[in-house]
């Protein structure tokens, strides 16, 4: 089967000053997202796994043009699309929507869902109000609500609905590429495995292809194509799914699976259990950022950065222990 | 102290109340005197603290020009002559004084012996030395004392001589302002600097410590060289509330206050230890109406005389006296207060006010118009300004009270003809010198439209002008009293303004104060004065 | 193994298809909400019936005065109160309270407006500066830090030299010290606000600019200032109060509220009426506008239950 | 095995006021006992009234507007709901205490770590304050902190996540306490760093031979952690259970839900089983069985009369017609 | 610390350069002249004119504000038009009695401001909250002219146990303190209570009762202190107003402070003095500022300043 790449991320930086001198210029920089480099296929779900503050978020903003990179090439669609205006990136934004991970913060509260959904076909379309209303009832059906609560305000709503009216929202102007950016976590064990349901039920139905944020291994394993694994805001590992978790390469994959705990009493596995924290990203380590932490760590981890190399094919690595 | 835009002449201050208490002058006297004599409060320091409302700007005495810094500085500083209660003027530092024939040459004969506060002797020297410095700086207010003369002659160590560039009948009132300052001090180089925190005069204080705008205080001159004060000290403190002014001397922190204002006199009126001292009036009261101001029809209602006239028989008098200052003012008689030369008594204005419509109906402004008064901020004037606005209502002349700061309304109305915006001004003037060319001249005469003046009603009578420019040069006070006579017979009967009364000053003291005098219009002459003390 | 289970979930997601999630909790709506919050605050809500009483007397008060505010009546001045004059009568005999009705159109209306305009401006400068950052943010909140240190007498008195004496001193003189104070709070609103998801939603969506800022943005910071602008005008009527006191109020000639009793202290002693009555009727209403705010505040403040 | 009771709680109902006569029923019925040495989960979606649980047992709704209004919960032998304040402040920080989810939060931001740590230390136990601060210092090794000397310098900010929850729960250990409560205490933490907490508590709990009443919403955790499990729905509790029993043989139909929601490590499903629709609101319950309105089970009596909560094995109790019945 | 401090002092300087040309353009637009007002009503023409010669009030406004610049670079600040006092001198006069004041007022109404506010927090809902809110509230909506005129009429006048003016001893503050601190007091009270109701809700509070602390302990060590961060940065405001906002009591009290001053100068059109006061003022602004933003750092370990 012949692979379109739909998004592509080439060497994408992106520093956040903090901090300022005397003169109003920073001193001091977040090193958010360092060199990340991986494509997206259509119709494929790639996610991004990581821990707190390692930059999936901020990844997920520099696709969806809310960011603009320090350097690197973001690709969509066959557009370079990292350094256009707001005004240029208006169209391009119908093929690309975002869910976000606060179902409620995600929502004005002021505004009712019927105006939240058709928001987009405000911004992207001259559709007249009745078409708008057709389409968000259609909606409201898809992803499980009634028609109804077109005109209920978000605050009426449980978690999991609100979290469906803002998949609603983001499939208005039907996109080829959504970004989920951790959609289920702030939601109840019951409620996730609805919305997780109904994001692959949507993924059949409209060929979409998803960009999906998590920090949660397991959900990512059972929804994702291919994973990117993050650290300290560097993509260590890529590699479709079933590679990831049969063979993790990196040791911090290693240490991240085996981190999860398991919903079963009678499983008693052997958990490697990491010293200490995540280093600041503000200090950026010479070396390999996972060398801190590391037990396999080598002299060599300390002094340079690790490559990234494909150990077999379509799984990348970026460890000094798999150098060619 | 000259009225217009000046506060501190003006403020709340009273007058004696209508008629009751002129009336009864010598009841009153009586009756303080009694007072004085029931009451066996005594002060607990030999310290006397006068509240004043506000304070002098400056302490060298020939920059200042209110009414308080002249207060002030009048017990640092002496004259060659001085005014007493009566208005009368009487010798002080020189002896005596002669006309020459012409009336152009005025001789004094000097007190000897005196010396000033920073041990310089007082001569005729010194007299030129005024002269002088006044002759060198023409930013001083000194300049408008001498700017009629020729020169100062040192005849003798102890007489001197001024001779005018032409008679003039005011010389001798205006050298009342003509403050005395050591030689020594003048000459120094920034002479204002050292005046402002020392004194240099012949008078009964000597300048101690001061805090601008706040008080000052001076201690007695113990080289004094006549009777002087027993008082250890004198301070002036600045008290602007008047509410605050009153409470201090209810609670004996003051020994005497200035002004009082009309709306407490019955709150201390019957405390036994408090008198009151209601001095006769020399400020005036009056609205300006402009002559040339048009409606926006065109038509010039104040340039016709039944309007005018019209507007003064529809003014109360009385009752402006008994609403706006208590009681404690008197109706006017004259365009200038009684108790100034050559005041020569008009027929009042009685309020009338059919006469005052069909004058109006007879002018064309039956339905009256609309028209703005300016006055000044303070809370007194703004009163009498809403006073005036109501009785117009009566003739329906619709007036909006437009009260602004005495500093903006200084700038409106020194405006020129051609620019000014002046309709009608609420306004009050008392002459520092106590004489009617200064009473008239610069409010009335044909030359003083602003900015040379402030004739803001810009009424130009030749008859009037010629009358004061002739009297101004006449040496003989018959012919003087005729002409400033006919001067004001004209200007009431053609009334360029709404007259509105004379009222003055109410100062209130404990009764322990002894020996405080006064000059005309209640300014109060510390140089007698002592305290009853323990 | 593997097969049963595929089948197992193809039934329950069968079931999840057709299902249709009726069931959302049924919360009143907003506002019956927000008024059942807010009338569990017994004096926020007193205060409210203050103000509506307050406005009515705005609105009706001149027509049921007693007597013309204007008319005087020499021979009854400073009388105190009566039965012909409930409030008494002032110095030029002027029933005082015929004077106090007519003057709440002038006095609230001052006081509102000059918040009203000042809010306005200081509102939108506040949003601008929140949004935009950069040099406009510097701009506007440079020039707050100016007029903060700036005594507002020195503008009211700037003010009436320039304009003219009269109400409308008050009014310009309040207003523009209105405006740093909502410019400051506007900002940090917005800046909370515009961290906030749904903004970033809404940038995401596509959404200008102007649409960020007045459909998203603005209602979003209608809490602060709601609240701000009840307990600003209390601080109004006040601050009309002392220009008067200074001599740069309102005209003696007008009814306003501030000025009757900063007038009125030169009878402090002697008819102490002329400025109970006036201040009990300033005081009522600056209690009932801040209490009213604070209830308004404790209502909005979602952690307040 | 039969234990001694550490903790007995009996019908305990709390209720939040929102006027002096409306109010919400948070919890109610909620009875269960704790035995000494054993770590009982509380499971529950959020809102079901697993903190209010934990809260009403500490005593510590004062400044919220909640109260408990019915039942006991007798720590050995005192009945915390109706003891003196004196005496609950003795217990408090004491014999129990307690962790939160939010680490940072739950740590003074103007106080150094020293200075909390004593404090605590000082209520309970006669020490000076270097002996207190000695034992700080000791604490927080135990816990896993290389550097004690530092971290007590430092104030909360300073700290990340992960070392705050290890300083909370040195600070909840440093008086021996015999029942620790712990709300959520790795939710608000990353995976590795989750691993490494839970590590640690179980370490600790080990030795010490305490008591843990831990309560989360991550089934992963309880099955890791726990000796037995209460599952809470809607305020009360409808399922308690020995682990290893609640995982293989969940009874309750919510707890069955629950258990087949959450996608395992591996399993290689691509769509999971849910449960339809959400919590019922607080102030709306159903009538009947609070889960009803979700239950693909449930008949008309469910849907009308509330089922207790019974015994369906000797270990196990339930609170549903359906398992109850047959 | 230091540095910042530094750095702060630093950017005031562009401020004070903004404000003292918007502050000169300023007082130049309003009309009058102070020539006139120096000169009096009796005044001629030509000694009008000699006046504003000597002033340099003819100079076109650019080169008066660059003269005005040059002097200041020089610690000049010119001399008062009115009574010819060096500005600096005269402000420095006023300040010490105006500082003497803003002390009095500070001295207790912070504190009881506070207090009250943390005392209805705590006590919330209760009679003890409804007093001590309506006290404030009162505090709020009464004029400082009348606590003023009231005080003087019923402690001096009345019971003759206070001067009703000037500034002697200390009794002669305490009326002046009353009115000076009550605005104050009332909003802090306000304030404080809200910002303690946030404080009371937070977890930390929580885990201070969980260790089996004192109530009062809690209140005071955990919660109040936090609380006070908010509290400080609405003091700080507060107090930045102090300073130009004395004129009523100065007054009522007859305090010859700046507040007066600066209406006096104002209304003479005294250009000097008003700019040098409006500088001051505006220093003073900052400087609070900065020392409310040291202070912020210091009670907040979370904001490091550097
Ligand atoms: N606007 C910003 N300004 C400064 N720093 C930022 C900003 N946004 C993100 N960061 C920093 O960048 C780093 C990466 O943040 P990001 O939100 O991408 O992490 P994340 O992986 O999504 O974490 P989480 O799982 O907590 O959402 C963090 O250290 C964060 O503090
Ligand atoms: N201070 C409060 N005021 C009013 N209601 C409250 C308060 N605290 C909790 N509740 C209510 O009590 C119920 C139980 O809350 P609780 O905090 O115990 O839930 P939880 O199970 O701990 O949830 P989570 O997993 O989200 O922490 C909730 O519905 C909540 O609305
Ligand atoms: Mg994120
Ligand atoms: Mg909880």
């Amino acid at each position: 089967m012949e692979k379109n790449v739909i998004l592509s991320l080439k060497n994408v930086s992106k520093t956040f000053p903090v901090g300022k001198s005397l003169l109003g210029r920073p001193t001091k920089f977040v090193h958010a997202v360092n060199d990340v480099s991986f494509d997206v296929y259509e119709g494929e779900t790639f996610s991004i796994v990581g821990e707190s503050g390692c930059g999936k978020s901020t990844t997920g903003r520099l696709i969806n043009h809310l960011l603009i990179p320090d350097s690197g090439e973001i690709w969509f669609q066959g557009k370079e699309i990292s350094h256009i205006s707001q005004d240029e990136m208006r169209p391009i934004r119908k093929d690309m929507q975002m869910i976000f991970q606060d179902p409620a913060g995600s929502l004005n509260p002021r505004m009712r869902v019927s105006e939240l959904i058709e928001e987009p076909l405000l911004i992207h379309t001259d559709m007249s109000a009745e078409e708008r209303a057709k389409i968000v009832n259609n909606l409201l059906k898809i992803v499980g609500l009634s028609d109804k609560h077109a005109s209920r305000y978000p605050h009426e709503f449980s978690g999991g609905q609100k979290q469906r009216i803002g998949i609603a929202r983001a499939l208005t102007v039907n996109p080829h590429l959504v970004i989920a950016d951790e959609p289920i976590s702030a939601l109840d064990v019951s409620i996730q495995a609805q919305v997780l349901n109904l994001l692959h039920k949507l993924q059949e139905e409209y060929k979409l292809t998803y960009v999906f944020i998590s920090h949660d291994l397991s959900v990512v394993e059972m929804i994702s194509d291919r994973i990117a694994v993050m650290y300290l805001g560097f993509v260590v590992e890529t590699a479709p799914k079933e590679m990831l978790y049969k063979t993790p390469l990196h040791p911090y994959t290693e240490a991240l699976l085996s981190a999860v705990p398991i919903p079963d009493p009678t499983l008693h596995k052997e958990r490697i259990i990491l010293e200490g924290d995540i280093p600041s990203t503000i200090n950026l380590p010479k070396g390999c950022p996972f060398a801190a932490r590391c037990k396999k760590c080598r002299p060599e981890c300390l002094e340079q950065r690790p490559e990234r190399v494909e150990v077999e094919p379509g799984h990348f690595v970026a460890c000094h222990l798999y150098k060619k | 102290a000259c009225g217009g835009g000046d506060k501190a002449a003006e403020s709340t201050t009273a007058q004696a109340a209508g008629e009751t208490t002129t009336a009864d002058a010598a009841a009153v006297k009586e009756s303080k005197a009694a007072k004085q004599e029931a009451s066996t409060a005594k002060s607990p320091d030999n310290d006397i603290v006068i509240a004043l409302q506000a304070d002098a700007t400056h302490l060298d005495p020939h920059v200042s020009s209110n009414g308080v810094s002249n207060q002030i500085t009048n017990e640092m500083y002496e004259t060659l002559l001085t005014f007493d209660e009566d208005t009368n003027v009487v010798p002080l530092l020189a002896k005596e004084w002669s006309v020459s024939e012409d009336g152009k040459s005025y001789t004094f004969v000097l007190n000897e012996g005196i010396k000033f506060h920073d041990g310089e002797p007082f001569n005729a020297e010194s007299v030129r030395a005024v002269y002088d410095r006044g002759l060198k700086d023409s930013s001083l207010t000194l300049q408008r004392t001498i700017n009629a003369w020729e020169d100062v002659v040192v005849d003798s160590e102890y007489q001197v001589t001024i001779k005018l560039k032409e008679p003039n009948n005011t010389f001798i009132n205006k050298i009342t302002q003509f403050r005395i300052v050591s030689p020594k001090a003048m000459a120094m180089e920034n002479a204002s600097d050292y005046l402002a925190k020392n004194s240099a005069g012949t008078g009964p204080f000597v300048l101690s410590e001061r805090v601008d705008g706040g008080y000052t205080k001076m201690v007695r001159n113990e080289n004094y060289w006549q009777e002087g004060p027993s008082v250890d000290s004198l301070t002036f403190q600045v008290v602007p509330e008047d509410a605050a002014r009153i409470a201090m001397l209810q609670t004996g922190e003051a020994d005497v206050i200035f002004p009082v204002p009309t709306t407490d006199v019955s709150q201390i009126e019957n405390d036994p230890s408090i008198i009151i001292d209601v001095a006769p009036a020399t400020t005036y009261r009056y609205v300006t109406l402009n002559t040339e101001w048009a409606l926006p029809d065109g038509r010039k209602p104040f340039a016709d005389k039944r309007v005018r006239q019209a507007f003064n028989y529809a003014f109360d008098s009385e009752a402006y006296a008994k609403v706006v200052f208590n009681g404690y003012a008197k109706e006017p008689t004259s365009i200038f207060s009684d108790s100034i030369r050559f005041y020569a008594e008009q027929t009042p204005y009685k309020p009338d006010l059919e006469k005052a419509k069909a004058l109006m109906k007879e002018a064309g402004f039956e339905d009256g118009f609309d028209v703005e008064l300016i006055v000044d901020n303070t809370t007194i004037e703004q009163k009498g300004a809403v006073f005036v606005q109501q009785q117009l209502s009566q003739i329906n002349v619709n007036v909006k009270v437009l009260p602004n700061e005495s500093t903006a309304n200084a700038e409106k109305t020194s405006a020129p003809l051609e620019d000014t915006t002046v309709q009608m001004w609420y306004v009050n003037w008392a002459s520092g010198s106590y004489e009617a060319d200064g009473s008239m001249r610069n409010i009335l005469h044909g030359e003083k439209f602003p900015p040379e003046g402030y004739n803001t009603a810009f009424w130009n009578n030749e008859e009037f002008n010629q009358l004061l420019d002739d009297a101004l040069k006449m040496t003989d006070d018959a012919q003087i009293a005729e002409a400033y006579a006919k001067a004001q017979a004209i200007a009431w009967e053609e009334c360029p303004w709404i007259f509105l009364g004379n009222d003055n000053t109410i100062n209130a003291y404990k009764t322990y104060v002894t020996g405080l005098q006064y000059k005309p219009g209640g300014t109060m002459v510390f140089r007698t004065v002592g305290l009853d003390h323990e | 193994m593997p097969n049963t289970q595929n089948e197992q979930v193809k039934t329950d997601t069968s079931f999840e298809e057709n299902y249709i999630d009726e069931n959302v909790s049924v919360k009143t709506n907003k506002t019956k909400e927000f008024i059942k919050k807010f009338m569990k605050r017994k004096t926020a809500v007193a205060a409210f019936f203050v103000m509506c009483f307050l406005l009515l007397m705005a609105l009706f008060g001149p027509s049921l005065a007693p007597y013309a505010p204007e008319a005087y009546d020499y021979d009854n001045i400073l009388a105190g109160p009566s039965a012909s004059h409930l409030f008494g009568t002032d110095q030029y005999g002027r029933d005082i309270f015929s004077r106090i009705l007519a003057g709440t159109p002038l006095t609230l209306g001052v006081s509102l407006s000059s918040v009203i305009v000042g809010a306005a401006l200081g509102t939108v400068l506040g949003l601008l500066a929140g949004y935009y950052g950069g040099w406009i943010e510097m701009l506007v909140m440079r020039g707050a830090d100016v007029l903060f240190s700036f005594p507002d007498i020195l503008l009211a008195i700037a003010i009436v030299a320039l304009l003219g004496p009269g109400i409308v001193n008050v009014f310009i003189a309040v207003a523009v010290f209105t405006v740093p104070s909502f410019a400051r709070i506007m900002r940090s609103a917005t800046l909370a606000v515009k961290g906030s998801l749904y903004v970033e939603v809404a940038r995401s969506l596509g959404c200008k600019d102007g649409r960020i800022l007045f459909v998203h943005i603005f209602p979003g910071t209608l809490q602060s200032l709601i609240v701000n602008f009840t307990m600003r005008i209390g601080s109004a009527i006040m601050a009309a109060s002392s220009l008067s006191f200074l001599g740069f109020g309102a005209n003696i000639a007008d009814p306003e509220w501030g000025a009757m009793l900063s007038l009125g202290r030169s009878y402090l002693s002697t008819a102490p009426h002329m400025v109970y009555l006036p201040g009990l009727v300033i005081f009522i209403t600056v209690l009932a506008f801040n209490l009213f705010g604070d209830g308004l505040r404790d209502t909005l403040d979602p952690k307040i239950k | 095995m039969s234990q001694e009771v550490l903790l007995s709680v009996k019908d305990l109902r709390t209720e939040f006021f929102s006027s002096k006569t409306s109010s919400v029923t948070a919890i109610k019925d909620v009875s269960f006992d704790m035995y000494r040495g054993e770590v009982l989960g509380l499971v529950g979606e959020s809102g079901c009234g697993k903190s209010v649980t934990s809260l009403s047992i500490m005593q510590l709704l004062k400044d919220t507007p909640g109260k408990v209004t019915n039942g006991s919960a007798t720590l050995d032998g005192v009945n915390l709901v109706e003891a003196s304040d004196t005496q609950i402040r003795d217990i408090r920080g004491g014999k129990m205490s307690m962790i939160f989810q939010e680490p940072m939060s739950a740590l003074n931001p103007s106080m150094r770590i020293d200075k909390q740590m004593i404090e605590t230390i000082r209520l309970h136990q006669d020490m000076t304050k270097e002996q207190a601060l000695a034992h700080a210092a000791d604490m927080l090794k135990k816990v896993g902190i290389p550097d004690p000397a530092r971290v007590l310098k430092n104030y909360p900010h300073q700290l990340s996540g992960g070392m705050s929850q290890r300083v909370m729960i040195a600070m909840a250990l440093s008086n021996n306490p015999e029942l620790l409560i712990a709300d959520e205490p790795t939710t608000a933490l990353d995976v590795t760093i989750q691993a490494q907490i839970l590590d640690l508590m179980k370490k600790l709990q080990k030795e010490d031979g305490s008591s843990i009443l831990l309560i989360t919403h991550d089934l992963g955790v309880v099955a890791e952690m726990c000796t037995r499990v209460i599952v809470m729905y809607a305020g009360k509790i409808v399922e308690m259970a020995p682990v290893e029993k609640l995982f293989a043989t969940p009874s309750h139909p919510y707890t069955q839900g629950l258990i087949a929601s959450v996608p395992k490590l591996g399993s290689g499903v691509k769509v999971l089983p849910s449960i339809p629709g959400s919590v019922p609101d607080l102030a709306s319950m159903p009538t009947g069985c609070r889960f009803a309105p979700r239950c693909k089970y449930a008949t008309d009596k469910c849907r009308e009369q509330e089922p207790e909560l019974l015994d369906i094995s000797e270990d196990q109790k339930c609170r549903c017609w359906r398992t109850q019945e047959g | 610390m230091g540095r910042y401090i530094a750095r702060r002092l630093l950017e005031t300087i562009p401020l004070m350069l903004i404000i003292s040309i918007f502050v000169f353009m300023f007082i130049h637009l309003i009309p009058g002249d102070p020539a006139r007002t120096l000169a009096g009503v009796e005044a001629t023409p030509e000694e009008i004119e000699a006046i504003r010669e000597e002033f340099g009030l003819n100079d076109p406004l650019l080169k008066q504000y660059a003269d005005y610049m040059i002097g200041l670079f020089k610690g000049d600040m010119g001399r008062s038009l009115k009574s010819n006092i060096p500005v600096t001198e005269l402000i420095w006069s006023r300040f010490q009695f105006t500082i003497q004041l803003v002390c009095a007022g500070l001295v207790w109404a912070p504190f009881l401001g506070i207090f009250i506010g943390v005392m209805c927090a705590i006590k919330r809902g209760t009679w003890v909250d409804l007093g001590g809110m309506f006290l404030a509230i009162c505090g709020l909506s009464a004029p400082g002219f009348w606590l003023g005129l009231m005080g003087i009429q019923f402690f001096s006048v009345k019971m003759g146990m206070l001067p009703s003016a000037g500034l002697e001893s200390w009794k002669s503050l305490v009326l002046p303190s009353l009115v000076m601190g009550t605005g104050i007091m009332a909003t802090l009270a306000r304030y404080s209570r809200s910002s303690m109701l946030e404080t009371l809700r937070e977890d930390y509070v929580r885990t201070a009762r969980a260790k089996g602390q004192k109530e009062s302990i809690v209140m005071f060590r955990h919660a109040f202190k936090n609380s006070l961060i908010q509290v400080v940065t609405i003091l700080g405001l507060q107090i930045g107003g102090l300073l130009s906002g004395s004129v009523i009591t100065e007054n009522i009290f007859s305090i010859p402070g700046m507040g007066r001053l600066l209406v006096d100068s104002i209304s003479f059109r005294d250009y000097p003095v008003i700019q040098g006061l409006l500088m001051i003022f505006a220093l003073q602004y900052v400087l609070i500022n900065l020392v409310v933003d040291v202070l912020y750092g210091v009670i907040n370990p979370k904001i490091r300043l550097d």
